[in-house]
């Protein structure tokens, strides 16, 4: 007891001086709790206590950011399994990516969800998630790492279903593909902990991709491409967008998840595992990285939800930065995530003016609203901003990091290159398609709402959009300044701030910029409508079919796995249906039927009491016989 | 000579508890009751006992069997019924047959196995007298009694106080 | 061979018998307080034999003394409830009792 | 020990004497007013000096206390004596009296008087069962605490009361007469009945000079305690006193009187006498898991909720004898903390049916439905009793479970503690059918106006709840306690 106490106190206080690790973890976790407790009606003290779990996780990150590292160690068992936590560089400056985004996307929820039900349970499940991808990130551990994990998974299904709980098909359908995806994190995890002899994230370093080591690399990549929500565990992000709140969608497929996911692939082809240019693992996960660029890109182009679009922009972001990772050259991996950075603020950016359009006008669907320009001038400009970024226009943060990207792509195959600079053109033009369509033109607005109710959002909501605009702007003229975090985690010596080197590079993404412009001018031109401007590339004559099949989800995994899994259980059901008779029929009417005997036997005569008595008196004398 | 007039008195308290028991008079089945008792009294006498043959005696003899009878009298319906007493006679039919096989199946097996459960020498009885001991080891015992009749005390209050009123 | 020890053992387990045949077969709330008496003498005869059998006289002596009052005070709460059952039912038998099963 | 010590001891045998005789000496109008607040005063104090005591205790480093004060006693004598496990139980009678005596407050209209002289005498019947360390003296306290039960039963004449008091008075003589046969028989080789020369007597029993009457006596005593626990197939009396008893006085019988009558002697037995006799321990499980499996399979079908409690106090019952037959320190520490939780989960159960009784006039669950809503305190309260009792954590009734089906399975006997496991499916399935009958779906017709049941009734229930709850989160810590004290 004592010792455990001893244990317990060396674990918070880290052997030396007060340790921040643990509050990372509880703090969130107990603000949480304290934000349900606070009655349902006191919506300022809820959000006060909310806000003040965001800020003090990001002043304990910046704290860690600053102290570079330190570790913990709550030994509780006797096999490795350990609850232990680390900071390094890196993952400090995750942890200081995670509360930056936190704090920011929850000063606006807590405009946006003012007067809204259930904002409480919010509240608690933003926390619970801050906690969970804190833990995840600190974890020293393999299944301490896989307990955080699985807890986002937990987090992320409360939050969909706040949205809609009548239908929790989209909580499912996110649960499942999660779950498969974590379901290989663990088998990878197994396999990684069977081949390095040890559970301690410290002590696995640089295996080989051989034996158990490929089973263990592809899985726990898979498992972390899978919370990035790259291709084919991606199909669930779109459907939350039409049912989730959109803080939601700001916080954790465009923020948290890609985070965290390519944290761990970073983690997982740098340190864990040897990954080589040029190995057969690399060209597996590049072509994970480009099929979803392009796929997830022209999905983006063709969509009428300003939501829906995001998401598919999404995902084909991710694409970028695991092709980025993929090439394991210095260049890609600091060209992903610096792009990742980038990736999380213009999203962000994004997915909170469009909260801020669904705030104002009660629709996020482009063909019942246009011309939004004049009535939201500051959202636009914020859009404009990170629009720019995204599509990669010097010289905003995004136009340096899809260099990086490139550049390593075009080292690592012609191939990859092509995609990627596909994939540049369809994100330009699918923007230009939103931003046409969303904020210029004619003004239109959905039935029953009128002009003068449509007015710029509270400063509450500017703020955070505004900040993650000017973080765009500001990464991408001084890029100096993330890159000096970023470039020591690959290595030392790499030096790739200021223009980029290449400049025919540079001057094939401005053409490609400018042909997106051309395509829009093409397609606007034909059909008069910003919100059409892409439908010649919809209705092109191979293509049409394909986005027919794929607007009837013929191509989403996880109605695939549902057709298999619907064939399976059919041939499952004959079984089932004789198991079930055992359970139903035969159980139930055997412990009924046993239980009125039971009743008859009590018939209320006290003679029939003592009856039964003598015969047990009988029966034990009986067995006394032969047990003795 | 003592073991005679013990074996004496079993073999009238085992008649007695047969006549209880086939007795279709309620009445009769209480005073053989009390004979059973007067029965063992006098057994309890023979083993040494003297204060509890004397309680059983007086309490058992005497006091149970007023309230036996009390109750009896009390309790008489209003009307014989005929053939609740023929009833009665053929359910205990069965008894004295059972008891004469279970008693000679009890002592074959006893004589058979060697049973013996021999006296215990002068020298191995312990000194101590009834007071001493009642009074002195079993104060628990004495406190139970007292709540006991505290109980039967309340009891009678609750069962009978106000059944008047009915 | 020990009389005795046969004979009173016998007679003791014939009682308890003779007193839960009673309980059994018995309509009568009365008449099954008399066999709970019967059973009784049994043990009575039984906790003295023990203490005459062991040299302490006294203890069982002790012993019966207490089983008395206690026999006594059960006694007449049986009797109470079945004269109260009596007042509310008009007789005293025991297979009226049968409204609480299940 | 300190003097102060001592007397606390004796809070539990005087206060109750002393409830009485004010109950008695007062005026009759006063004593009508005030005697509930003396049994709930005694019920507090008692639980207040099992606290002191076994924190006296823990002070002085012993493990058990003999009472001294006024106890001029000869050698070899009868007396009363506290170990930790008398202490827990004697916590358990506080807290189940406590709660009886505010279930009464509603529900006995004029007969509080005669109610509080029977409780507070059953109450003294009770702690002198807990207290004592001799068998004779242990049947002499039974035989108390079963008369007073007798009468508390029948206290409501009007009802079904005199019948099943009759029928547990007819199965109780029947258990008596087994128990002191058995007594007789094993005072005929050891020369006493104190438990520890029973124990000793009895530590070598294949060797005695008769045997027979050794085995004879401990199969008598089991027998005569299984009646009066109401283990399967002794249960008959049980369903019946439970449901024919008053509100208030269900609570008190279901809570604690039974398992003080039984189970706890039946504990004592196997913890302090038969240690060497490992067919008694064989026997009791076989009886503890028929009661398992038959009580819950028997509760199902009932319609009755004081009686589905009933049947369910058989299953539970089971599980503390099963843990208690084991005969390791695993499972008796189960069984005892079992003990525990089933007094308080069972009460609260209780003070329910009262509370329900009292709202709608009747506890037959088809005549109920839909008192979730307007029944809120009593719905929730009932809830948590009923997930404890089927062992969902981290309720209590999960941790102490746990450690029985442990014990069972250390035993070697698997398919025992998989059937008790296995039995949990049944505790589930007749509560679920209880809660649903009772408190979910639509409102019955004529229970539109039904209220929740205020004062003493909501406030026992919300702190046995409480109780059941704070114990179930606090058991890793008491578990770590137990193994600081090398218990397991």
């Amino acid at each position: 007891m004592g010792a455990m106490f001893g244990n317990m106190a060396a674990f918070m206080t880290g052997g030396s001086g007060v340790n921040l690790l643990w509050l990372m973890v509880v703090l969130p976790v107990a603000l949480a709790v304290l934000a349900v407790a606070i009655p349902r009606h006191a919506f300022a003290a809820r959000s006060a206590c909310f806000l003040a779990a965001t800020l003090a996780d990001l002043l304990l990150a910046i704290a860690l950011f600053i102290a570079k590292e330190g570790s913990m160690l709550l030994r509780w068992t006797d096999f490795e399994i350990n609850l232990a936590f680390r900071v390094d560089p890196f993952s400090g400056a995750v942890l200081l990516a995670l509360g930056i985004f936190a704090v920011l996307v929850a000063i606006y929820s807590v405009a946006f969800l003012r007067r809204k039900e259930k904002y409480g349970q919010f509240y608690c499940y933003y926390l619970l998630t801050l906690a969970m991808a804190n833990g995840a990130v600190l974890a020293d551990n393999l299944v301490v790492l896989l307990f955080f994990w699985e807890g986002l998974m937990v987090t992320l299904f409360g939050m969909l279903l706040i949205g809609d709980r009548q239908k929790p098909a989209t909580a499912v359908k996110a649960l499942v593909l999660n779950g498969i995806a974590d379901l290989l994190l663990m088998l990878g995890v197994a396999a990684t902990a069977a081949h390095a002899g040890t559970f301690m994230m410290e002590g696995i370093s640089q295996l080989p991709i051989e034996g158990l080591g490929v089973l263990g690399f592809v899985c726990m990549m898979a498992g972390a491409v899978g919370k990035a929500g790259a291709m084919p565990f991606h199909s669930w992000i779109p459907d939350a967008a039409d049912a989730a709140p959109l803080p939601f969608m700001a916080i954790l497929p465009a923020a948290f998840e890609k985070i965290l996911g390519i944290y761990l692939l970073v983690r997982i082809t740098f340190q864990f595992y040897q990954m080589v240019p040029g190995s057969v693992m690399s060209i597996v996960v590049m072509a994970i990285g480009a099929i979803t660029i392009v796929l997830a890109n022209s999905m983006a182009l063709i969509q009428k939800d300003i939501k829906r679009l995001l998401s598919y922009s999404t995902i084909s972001q991710v694409g970028y930065m695991i092709l980025g990772i993929g090439t394991a050259l210095p260049v890609g991996i600091i060209g992903g995530l610096f792009h990742l950075i980038n990736h999380v603020m213009y999203k962000c950016c994004l997915f909170l003016t469009a909260g801020s359009v669904e705030k104002q006008t009660g629709s996020t669907d482009m063909r019942y609203i246009s011309g939004l320009g004049k009535l939201m001038p500051v959202t636009t400009v914020c859009f404009l901003t990170a629009a720019l970024s995204i599509s990669g226009v010097p010289p905003f943060s995004g136009f340096f990091s899809k260099e990086l990207v490139f550049d390593a792509a075009l080292e690592s195959g012609m191939i990859f290159y092509i995609a990627a600079v596909l994939g540049a053109f369809l994100t330009a033009a699918s923007f230009l398609k939103l931003g046409h369509a969303a904020y210029f033109g004619p003004l239109r607005l959905p039935e029953g709402v009128k002009t003068e109710d449509v007015k710029e959002v509270p400063g509450a909501m500017l703020l955070p959009m505004g900040i993650l605009a000017l973080g765009c702007l500001i990464f991408g003229v001084f890029n100096a300044l993330p890159l000096s975090v970023i470039q020591p985690i690959a290595g030392e010596g790499y030096d790739f701030s200021g223009w980029p080197d290449n400049w025919t590079l540079v001057a094939i993404s401005c053409a490609v910029l400018l042909l997106a412009v051309g395509n829009h001018l093409f397609g606007y031109r034909r059909t008069g409508e910003g919100l059409k401007a892409a439908d010649h590339i919809r209705y092109a004559p191979a293509l049409r079919t394909v986005y027919d099949c794929a607007e009837k989800r013929y191509f989403d995994p996880y109605d695939i796995i549902m057709q298999l899994i619907k064939g399976f259980a059919w041939i499952c059901y004959g079984i089932d249906r004789a198991i079930n008779w055992v359970y139903d029929v035969f159980a139930v009417d055997f412990v009924s039927g046993l239980s009125s005997r039971l009743r008859l036997m009590n018939n209320g005569s006290v003679g029939r009491y003592m009856a039964w008595s003598f015969l047990g008196v009988g029966f034990i004398v009986l067995l006394c016989l032969f047990l003795v | 000579m003592t073991t005679f007039i013990i074996v004496l008195c079993l073999v009238v308290m085992v008649g007695f508890a047969i006549s209880a028991a086939m007795l279709r008079s309620m009445l009769k089945s209480a005073v053989s009751l009390a004979a059973m008792s007067a029965a063992l009294a006098v057994i309890l006498y023979m083993m040494g006992a003297i204060w509890a043959a004397l309680f059983e005696l007086s309490v058992c003899v005497g006091l149970i069997t007023v309230v036996f009878i009390s109750a009896i009298s009390l309790t008489t319906p209003d009307r014989r019924d005929e053939a609740h007493a023929a009833d009665h006679r053929r359910r205990f039919a069965a008894l004295p047959f059972i008891l004469i096989a279970l008693g000679a199946a009890i002592i074959a097996v006893l004589v058979y196995t060697g049973f013996s459960l021999p006296l215990p020498g002068e020298e191995a009885v312990a000194e101590a007298t009834f007071n001493q001991v009642f009074w002195q080891t079993r104060q628990a015992d004495i406190l139970g009694q007292i709540l006991m009749l505290l109980a039967g005390a309340f009891a009678v209050v609750v069962l009978f106080k106000e059944g008047k009123k009915i | 061979m020990n009389v005795l020890s046969i004979a009173i053992l016998t007679a003791a387990l014939l009682l308890i018998v003779t007193g839960l045949y009673m309980l059994v077969r018995t309509y009568n709330m009365i008449r099954i307080i008399i066999a709970v008496e019967v059973a009784m003498k049994a043990i009575t005869l039984l906790l003295a034999y023990a203490g005459w059998l062991n040299g302490q006289t006294a203890l069982s002596q002790a012993f019966v003394v207490t089983i008395i009052v206690m026999e006594v005070v059960v006694a007449v709460v049986a009797a109470g409830l079945a004269i109260s059952s009596f007042r509310k039912n008009g007789d005293v038998d025991i297979r009226r009792l049968n409204k609480l099963n299940g | 020990m300190s003097a102060g010590m001592e007397f606390v001891l004796l809070t539990f045998m005087g206060l109750p004497l002393l409830m009485v005789l004010l109950n008695n000496l007062l005026k009759k109008e006063i004593a009508q007013k005030i005697c509930l607040s003396l049994g709930i005063i005694a019920g507090i104090v008692q639980m207040a000096a099992a606290v002191f005591v076994f924190a006296s205790l823990k002070a002085a480093g012993q493990t058990e206390a003999d009472f001294s004060q006024f106890w001029d006693l000869g050698v070899g004598a009868s007396r009363f004596s506290v170990d930790f496990f008398s202490l827990l139980v004697l916590f358990c009678i506080g807290m189940v009296i406590t709660a009886g005596f505010l279930t009464a407050g509603k529900t006995l209209g004029d007969k509080k008087f005669n109610f509080t002289n029977l409780a507070m005498i059953l109450l003294l019947g009770m702690n002198g069962i807990a207290l004592v360390t001799d068998l004779f003296s242990l049947y002499v306290f039974l035989e108390i605490t079963g008369v007073a039960s007798f009468v508390m039963i029948s206290l409501n004449k009007e009802g079904d009361g005199i019948e099943g008091a009759f029928k547990y008075l007819v199965m109780s003589a029947i258990a008596t007469v087994f128990i002191l046969g058995g007594l007789a028989f094993l005072f005929m080789q050891s020369g006493s009945l104190q438990y520890g020369d029973v124990a000793a007597a009895l530590s070598d029993w294949q060797y005695a000079e008769q045997p027979a009457l050794l085995i004879a006596g401990f199969v008598l005593v089991l027998v005569g305690f299984s009646i009066k626990s109401g283990v399967m197939p002794f249960h008959g009396w049980l369903p019946d006193a439970y449901q024919s008893a008053p509100a208030a006085v269900s609570v008190i019988l279901g809570g604690i009187v039974t398992k003080m009558a039984g189970v706890y002697a039946l504990l004592r037995l196997t913890a302090d006498i038969f240690v060497n006799v490992p067919v008694f321990n064989q026997i009791l499980m076989l009886l503890a898991i028929v009661s398992i499996v038959l009580g819950a399979v028997a509760a199902i079908t009932q319609t009755d909720f004081k009686r589905i409690l009933a049947y369910s106090s058989i299953s539970q019952i089971g599980y503390i004898l099963l843990g208690a037959s084991c005969g390791s320190a695993v499972g008796l520490i189960g069984a005892m903390l079992h003990f525990f939780n089933h007094a308080t989960f069972k009460t609260t159960l209780f003070v329910n049916s009262a509370a329900v009784e009292i709202a709608t006039g009747t506890t037959e669950i088809e005549k109920l439905g839909g008192l979730q809503e307007k029944m809120p305190v009593t719905g929730v309260s009932s809830i948590l009793a009923f997930l404890s009792t089927a062992g969902i954590p981290p309720l209590a009734g999960f941790w102490s479970k746990l450690l029985i089906i442990i014990a069972a399975w250390q035993t070697g006997n698997v398919f025992i503690a998989g059937l008790a496991l296995f039995a949990s499916i049944f505790t589930a399935a007749y509560f679920l059918r209880l809660q649903r009958c009772v408190f979910f779906g639509p409102a019955v017709e004529g229970l539109e106006d039904t209220k929740e049941v205020t004062g003493g009734v909501c406030l026992s229930s919300l702190a046995l709840s409480a109780i059941t709850v704070g114990f179930g989160l606090l058991f890793p810590a008491l578990l770590l306690f137990l193994q600081g004290q090398g218990l397991i």
